[in-house]
């Protein structure tokens, strides 16, 4: 396989950060946003997978394999966060939370 | 050891004044007293030591413990003739502060005897610390508990007088620091040896810009601490607002720190620096004089004008140094000790006016000469000793000062001559405004009866006035002592 | 001689007794203690004064106490020295002292503050003892402002009236203006010839010095501008008048005979610095000149009988600088003692006429008192004939030898002795004003005659001398150089003698006679009023110094520098104010922000900005 | 050679897919479908990942991501009931205007890493190599044996904290107690 794969690989990480970015951004409800980061979370991993077949070096996968039990670990917080968010204020916009203004 | 001495005793005296202090204000007071006096034992011992004839070396060295060995730092203490006065001067003026606290200090007694033994143990150790990191240790243990002493007992404005007091002093050591440690890099440079003791300090060569940068590093500090014109606004502030013993601390004591210090370190240390410096310097000592002088004049709150005569004084302090001779050398030793004495006075009477009258204003007083007679002829006294009438100690001072700068910058002098023309105008204002004039009856006197000076009070001033009278027509007394000393450091400061 | 030091030292003991005894001696035990220190010391002075006159005895004396500072170079002590100038000097300070404390014990009997009026006077003597008897300058500087400050402390003694606290600060400025021009003085002798000791000096000054250079002339500037502060002669003289707010003993001793004939006594000690600049004594002369004429003008029109006498005094003392500026050492200093007589005298006599009018001090309310106090008013008729110096009274000598020395002086000399005869003129004119509009004339008010034997014997004791003084000889004649010999043509001393019955006639025929109505000054109303005020130096005085000096104290009252702080407090808030915007608790500008630096740092990065 | 052709077809595929996938994910309005969406997202990129030689990741990405994670992101949807009734609340929150800002920076974002790309920046690799699992696993506990354990750290602190946070509060309490709770 010559190297365009990978460029492209790459391109695309590139496409799913940028969008999960704006999705980040641009959602109000907590609950999207954690599904963006997610996304970011694949892109960043479909680009240590890339470089790693790049090279040829396991290190991409290992370093994907600590992305995912971040994106596990970090989920799990999330949601049990998004479920005290909601219990709160009975609502997930996530603009409700901004009593630590200067 | 007899300096250890004192200042353990102090020290000591402090921690146990705070620990009975829970118990019984009383108690805590006359524990403080006892500090004080055992304080002075081991003083008059160093005295014998400093004075005895036969005393080989100038210097009377008490201790020289390695602290830091890695840096050359050692706990240095000693004593020559000059801080022997100085500490002479501190103890007088505790007692006298301990007993204008004797009724005035009622909250929180055992804190503030504290903070009151532990400012004149860091003085103590200024006067005679001669490591420059020990230096630097005991300017720091003498500024906090007086910041203290000024936030928790001072009047309605205390805490931004306190804050002030403790940014203006706090900002200008740091760069005393950075200066010293700039020094002390260089003469590593020079002579590979790490030492941060004053005796090798002075003989690293300090010419050229570094040695004018570190030099202005100290002189800065010590401005501030004097307080010179353009960074004196802190003192005003802090007196007004100090409580009685803490305005009597800090004109009497801790502003000589400052001189001692310009005396001590900056021409000793950079002789060629300060050279070249002296006649900016003795410029600012002649424009605070006279600008201290007119604003004291516009003042009708008393111990803000008091605070701005003693600036004026020390303007003369700092012209007296940077002349440097003998003369003035020893007009400022001098001018130090009168203006300790009669603004420590003016302080005394100012507290005592506030316990009577509950106000400073001196607008609303006025005819008090009829009430208060003998409080009236001692102010009367300590007015005139701050214009300088001759026969008390201020004039000594400033005639030596003016003379010996006349020597050598004779326009800097005729100018600061003029300060002599203002003095009068400023200190006859307390008077007439204060005791002259029509008696304004009981509605400035809260109280009906207004009780003259009972015997601690007079005691107290009495203390000031026989010094004031003592070394106007005796100023030998210190001269003797003070004369080699000051010999040294101007053989030291011509770079020698 | 030995007994030198006794006589600063009673007056200073009676002092401290006065002031640590306050309260608790009753007033007859003050008055003892009060009168009785000055006149020990007048006996003291006479014992010396024998030790001094007897055959082969030496001519100066010094000797010192203890060393009172020694710095380098300068060696200061307690020292008294004693010579012709200072004994004389002596004569007059204990002498005419202890007369006006006998008169003054009489005369502020009822006042409360009986002790401490005592205390302020023995002070006073003591300090000018000690100014006198200094054997240096700098002891000399310290009877100088001793003198300044029972001065203030005097006039300012009924401080109840602000009006006199206010007279006494502004002779202590005024003075005190003085005093530093003479410090500087001394700094610039000690620079020259390294020693302030008087008779060193002395004995240096003539070698040290070049005739006529600007150093000399500097010098003996700075000296003048200190006496004439001092002395309060022309431009540092509106003080005096002033001064009578005190009591009138004081006005007699310190403001007619003792402190402002201090000045005179520094030029008269320092003679050979002034020598070595001549046209220094020429400006003496002048300043005397000018404050004789001035004062006298105004002295015409003055209505308060103390305002009167202290412009007379400024007139003399005017005299007594004209005299050293024309080189008549000895005469001036021998006008100093004779004045110091009969101005105590006169003063003395006003004192008992104001007592008498219930005090009344204004001359226009009294009139035809001759018969009702007849003591008094002899004693003023012998005041004012020496003080115009009819020929046999004792001001007939002194100030007839001033005009003759004054006559001889090259290139001003004619001048000089007219400026000096129509003083003599004016002095008639206004002294035998105030006596005619005071003892005769209608009767306008009833005085009650104070008895007692306070108030008469000193004043006839003093009348007598003053008579009598013309014919004392005064030791100062080997210290002091010889005033100029040679004599005047006749002519000049004819009219020098005829000027002054000339103007007794005048004020006789427009005072008593009500003729020549014409000369009165108040058809010309301003000028009456520029006169009356002193030639307008007050109101000049206070445009020029003191109000801009008040309002740029009152301007700058809370120190400008004081700002910076102030401006450093304002500008954290600001910022504070700014960066607090940053934190609104958005979670998603949060995340925009962060998106957005992380762009730019990534096109940092890739070197695209 | 047809393998080679089939692998292009399939890489551009799953690209387009996935890119799609996550387009039509940020907009919806329905938290469910936008879930549904990220399944498919996730598993059209496991199979990039197996194209790109990486087996073991692909398979780690099904189970994982698409298999827990998802399902998880479902248990919460459903717990917070945000069916329905919460669409209309989304529309609102979602103005269209809304949507420039973010993309104008994702778009700069995005030009910014294809210029890193394709700029000469010295650091750019060329050519594929796939990677065995076999060397993954030796890799694994080889070297960054360390990695594993920082894993399964991270996913024991994951846990607690996330059964801490979601515990069942006693339904009486109302909101303002749960700080006496916490501290409790």
């Amino acid at each position: 396989m010559d190297s365009q794969y990978i460029d492209h690989a790459m391109v695309l990480a590139g496409i799913l950060f940028c969008l999960g970015l704006v999705g980040v951004m641009v959602r109000r409800n907590l609950l999207f946003m954690m599904i963006s980061i997610e996304v970011m979370l694949n892109a960043a991993g479909l680009a240590f997978i890339a470089a790693g077949s790049a090279w040829g070096q396991p290190e991409g996968q290992i370093m994907f394999l600590a992305v995912i039990t971040l994106g596990a670990a970090e989920v799990a917080v999330g949601l049990g966060l998004t479920l005290l968010l909601f219990r709160h204020h009975n609502s997930v916009n996530v603009d409700q939370l901004n009593q630590l203004r200067g | 050891m007899q300096l250890l001495g004192i200042i353990i005793s102090l020290l000591g005296g402090g921690v146990l004044a705070l620990l009975v202090g829970r118990q019984s204000a009383s108690a805590s007071r006359w524990l403080s007293l006892v500090s004080l006096a055992v304080a002075s034992v081991f003083y008059a011992s160093l005295w014998f030591d400093t004075t005895d004839p036969q005393a080989t070396s100038l210097w009377l060295l008490h201790m020289d413990w390695p602290w830091i060995a890695r840096f050359g730092i050692h706990v240095l203490l000693a004593t020559d003739g000059l801080s022997l006065v100085l500490i002479g001067l501190t103890l007088v003026l505790g007692y006298v502060a301990l007993l204008s606290a004797w009724h005035e200090i009622n909250h929180r007694c055992g804190l503030f005897y504290l903070n009151f033994l532990f400012t004149l143990a860091g003085v103590v150790g200024v006067f005679s610390a001669l490591d420059l990191f020990l230096f630097f240790v005991f300017w720091e243990v003498m500024l906090v508990p007086m910041f203290l002493i000024i936030a928790i007992w001072g009047h309605e404005g205390r805490r931004y007088a306190a804050t002030k007091f403790f940014i203006y002093t706090q900002a200008s050591s740091l760069l005393m620091l950075a200066a010293m440690v700039g020094l002390v890099l260089l003469n590593q440079q020079q002579t590979g040896v790490w030492s941060f003791s004053w005796f090798t300090l002075t003989q690293t060569d300090t010419s050229g810009s570094l040695g004018m940068w570190l030099m202005l590093g100290f002189y800065v500090a010590f401005l501030v601490k004097l307080p010179g014109l353009p960074v004196h606004n802190w003192l005003p502030d802090a007196h007004t607002q100090a409580p009685t013993p803490g305005s009597i601390l800090l004109a009497g004591i801790l502003l000589k720190t400052g001189a001692y210090g310009l005396l001590r370190f900056v021409w000793p240390l950079f002789p060629d620096a300060a050279s070249t410096f002296a006649p900016i310097a003795m410029g600012l000592g002649v424009l605070s004089v006279l600008y201290a002088a007119k604003l004291a004049f516009a003042q009708n709150d008393l111990k803000r004008l008091i605070a701005y005569t003693s600036i004026s004084h020390m303007g003369f302090v700092s012209l007296g140094i940077f002349a440097w001779n003998h003369l003035s050398l020893q007009g400022t030793v001098m001018q130090m000790v009168g203006h300790g004495l009669s603004s420590a006075g003016l302080f005394a009477i100012a507290g005592l006016l506030q316990q009577r009258l509950h106000t400073r204003d001196l607008d609303k007083m006025g005819g008090l000469w009829g009430q208060m007679p003998k409080l009236a002829a001692l102010s009367m006294l300590f007015a005139v000793a701050a214009l300088g009438l001759p026969g008390l100690a201020n004039f000594i001072g400033e005639f030596m000062v003016l003379l010996g700068v006349f020597q050598v910058a004779p326009w800097a002098a005729s100018l600061a001559a003029l300060g002599m023309i203002l003095a009068p105008v400023y200190a006859l204002i307390i008077m007439q405004k204060g005791f002259f004039g029509a008696s304004l009856g009981t509605q400035t006197v809260g109280t009906t009866e207004v009780l003259d000076l009972n015997t601690r009070e007079l005691l107290m001033l009495a203390v000031l006035v026989v010094g004031l009278v003592l070394l106007g027509f005796w100023p030998n007394l210190i001269f003797t002592i003070t004369a080699a000393p000051v010999d040294y450091l101007m053989h030291l400061g011509k770079g020698g | 001689m030995q007994q030198l030091w006794l006589i600063p030292c009673l007056p200073l003991v009676g002092f401290l007794l006065l002031v640590l005894g306050h309260g608790r001696c009753s007033r007859s035990a003050a008055r003892l203690v009060g009168v009785g220190s000055v006149a020990m010391a007048a006996l003291v002075t006479l014992w010396v004064a024998l030790d001094f006159y007897s055959p082969g005895a030496a001519q100066s004396y010094q000797v010192e106490l203890w060393p009172w500072f020694s710095a380098g170079a300068l060696e200061v002590s307690f020292g008294l020295y004693l010579d012709g100038l200072s004994l004389s000097m002596l004569f007059v300070i204990t002498g005419v002292g202890s007369l006006i404390h006998w008169y003054a014990s009489g005369y502020m009997w009822q006042d409360p503050d009986y002790q401490r009026f005592f205390a302020y006077m023995n002070l006073f003597v003591a300090a000018m003892l000690m100014l006198v008897l200094a054997d240096n300058l700098v002891l000399l500087f310290l009877g100088w402002e001793g003198v300044g400050l029972c001065s203030f402390l005097l006039i300012g003694f009924w401080h109840q009236d602000p009006a006199n606290g206010y007279a006494a600060r502004k002779a202590f400025v005024v003075t005190r203006v003085g005093d530093t021009a003479f410090a500087i003085g001394l700094f610039l002798l000690f620079r020259e010839l390294g020693t302030l000791d008087l008779p060193t000096i002395m004995a240096l000054a003539p070698e040290q010095f070049v005739m006529g250079a600007n150093r000399p002339t500097l010098i003996a500037a700075l000296l003048l501008a200190g006496a004439v502060g001092k002395s309060a002669q022309l431009p540092l003289h509106t003080w005096l008048p002033d001064a009578m707010a005190g009591p009138t003993p004081v006005s007699a001793l310190i403001h007619a005979a003792t402190m402002v004939t201090a000045g005179v006594y520094l030029i008269a000690r320092t003679h050979e610095v002034f020598l070595q600049a001549p046209d220094v004594l020429l400006v003496v002369a002048f300043i005397g000149l000018f404050t004789l004429l001035i004062s006298g003008f105004t002295a015409l029109n003055q209505t308060d009988i103390k305002r009167v006498l202290a412009y007379s005094t400024m007139s003399q003392i005017g005299y007594m600088f004209f005299a050293l500026g024309v080189g008549a050492w000895n005469e001036s200093v021998f006008h100093l003692m004779t004045h110091a007589l009969f101005k105590a005298l006169l003063f003395m006599t006003a004192g008992s006429i104001i007592l008498a009018m219930h005090h009344e001090q204004d001359i226009r309310s009294m009139g035809g008192l001759r018969r009702q106090l007849p003591v008094p008013f002899w004693c003023f008729v012998i005041g004012s004939a020496c003080l115009v110096a009819l020929p046999p009274t004792s001001g007939f000598f002194s100030k007839e030898a001033i005009l003759n020395a004054s006559w001889q002086l090259p290139g001003y000399g004619p001048w000089l002795w007219a400026g000096g005869v129509l003083g003599a003129f004016i002095t008639a004119i206004y002294s035998f004003r105030l006596l005619f509009m005071v003892f005769f004339g209608p009767q306008k008010a009833q005085p009650h005659e104070p008895k007692g034997w306070q108030f008469h014997p000193p004043l006839m004791i003093l009348a007598a001398l003053s008579l009598v003084a013309g014919w004392f000889v005064l030791p100062t004649g080997p210290v002091l150089p010889a005033s100029p010999a040679g004599h005047p043509p006749t002519w000049t001393i004819v009219v020098a003698i005829a000027m002054p019955l000339l103007g007794i006639g005048i004020a006789y025929q427009v005072y008593v006679r009500h003729q020549w109505q014409g000369l009165r000054l108040a058809q010309w109303p301003q000028l009456r009023q520029f006169l009356f005020q002193g030639w307008g130096f007050d109101g000049l005085y206070q445009r020029l110094l003191l109000t801009p000096f008040t309002a740029l104290a009152l301007v700058n009252r809370h120190d400008i520098i004081d700002g910076v702080p102030k401006l450093l407090i304002q500008l954290s808030r600001f910022l504070h104010g700014l960066f607090s915007q940053l934190q609104n608790g958005q979670l998603r500008f949060y995340i925009a922000t962060l998106a957005s630096a992380a762009i730019i740092v990534l096109a940092l990065a890739l070197k695209v900005l | 050679m047809i393998w080679a052709y089939l692998y292009n077809i399939v890489f551009y595929a799953s690209c387009g897919v996935t890119v799609l996938a996550t387009i039509l994910m940020i907009s919806r309005h329905n938290a469910v479908h936008a879930l549904l969406y990220l399944i498919i997202s996730s598993l059209s990129l496991a199979i990039i990942f197996y194209l790109l030689g990486a087996a073991f990741a692909a398979a780690l990405e099904v189970i994982v991501y698409a298999g827990a994670v998802m399902i998880l992101f479902v248990f919460v949807v459903m717990m917070l009931n945000q069916g329905q009734r919460s669409a209309a609340h989304e529309a609102a929150w979602l103005p269209a205007r809304g949507w420039i800002l973010p993309s104008v920076l994702a778009a700069i974002l995005l030009s910014l890493l294809l210029i890193g790309m394709y700029s000469d920046q010295p650091l750019q690799p060329y050519g594929v190599h796939g990677v065995a699992v076999k060397d993954v696993g030796i890799a694994l506990f080889g070297p960054y044996v360390l990695v594993v354990e920082l894993s399964s750290f991270l996913l024991l602190s994951g846990l607690i904290g996330a059964f801490h946070i979601a515990r069942k509060m006693p339904s009486h309490m109302s909101s303002n107690e749960l700080e006496e709770v916490d501290h409790g």
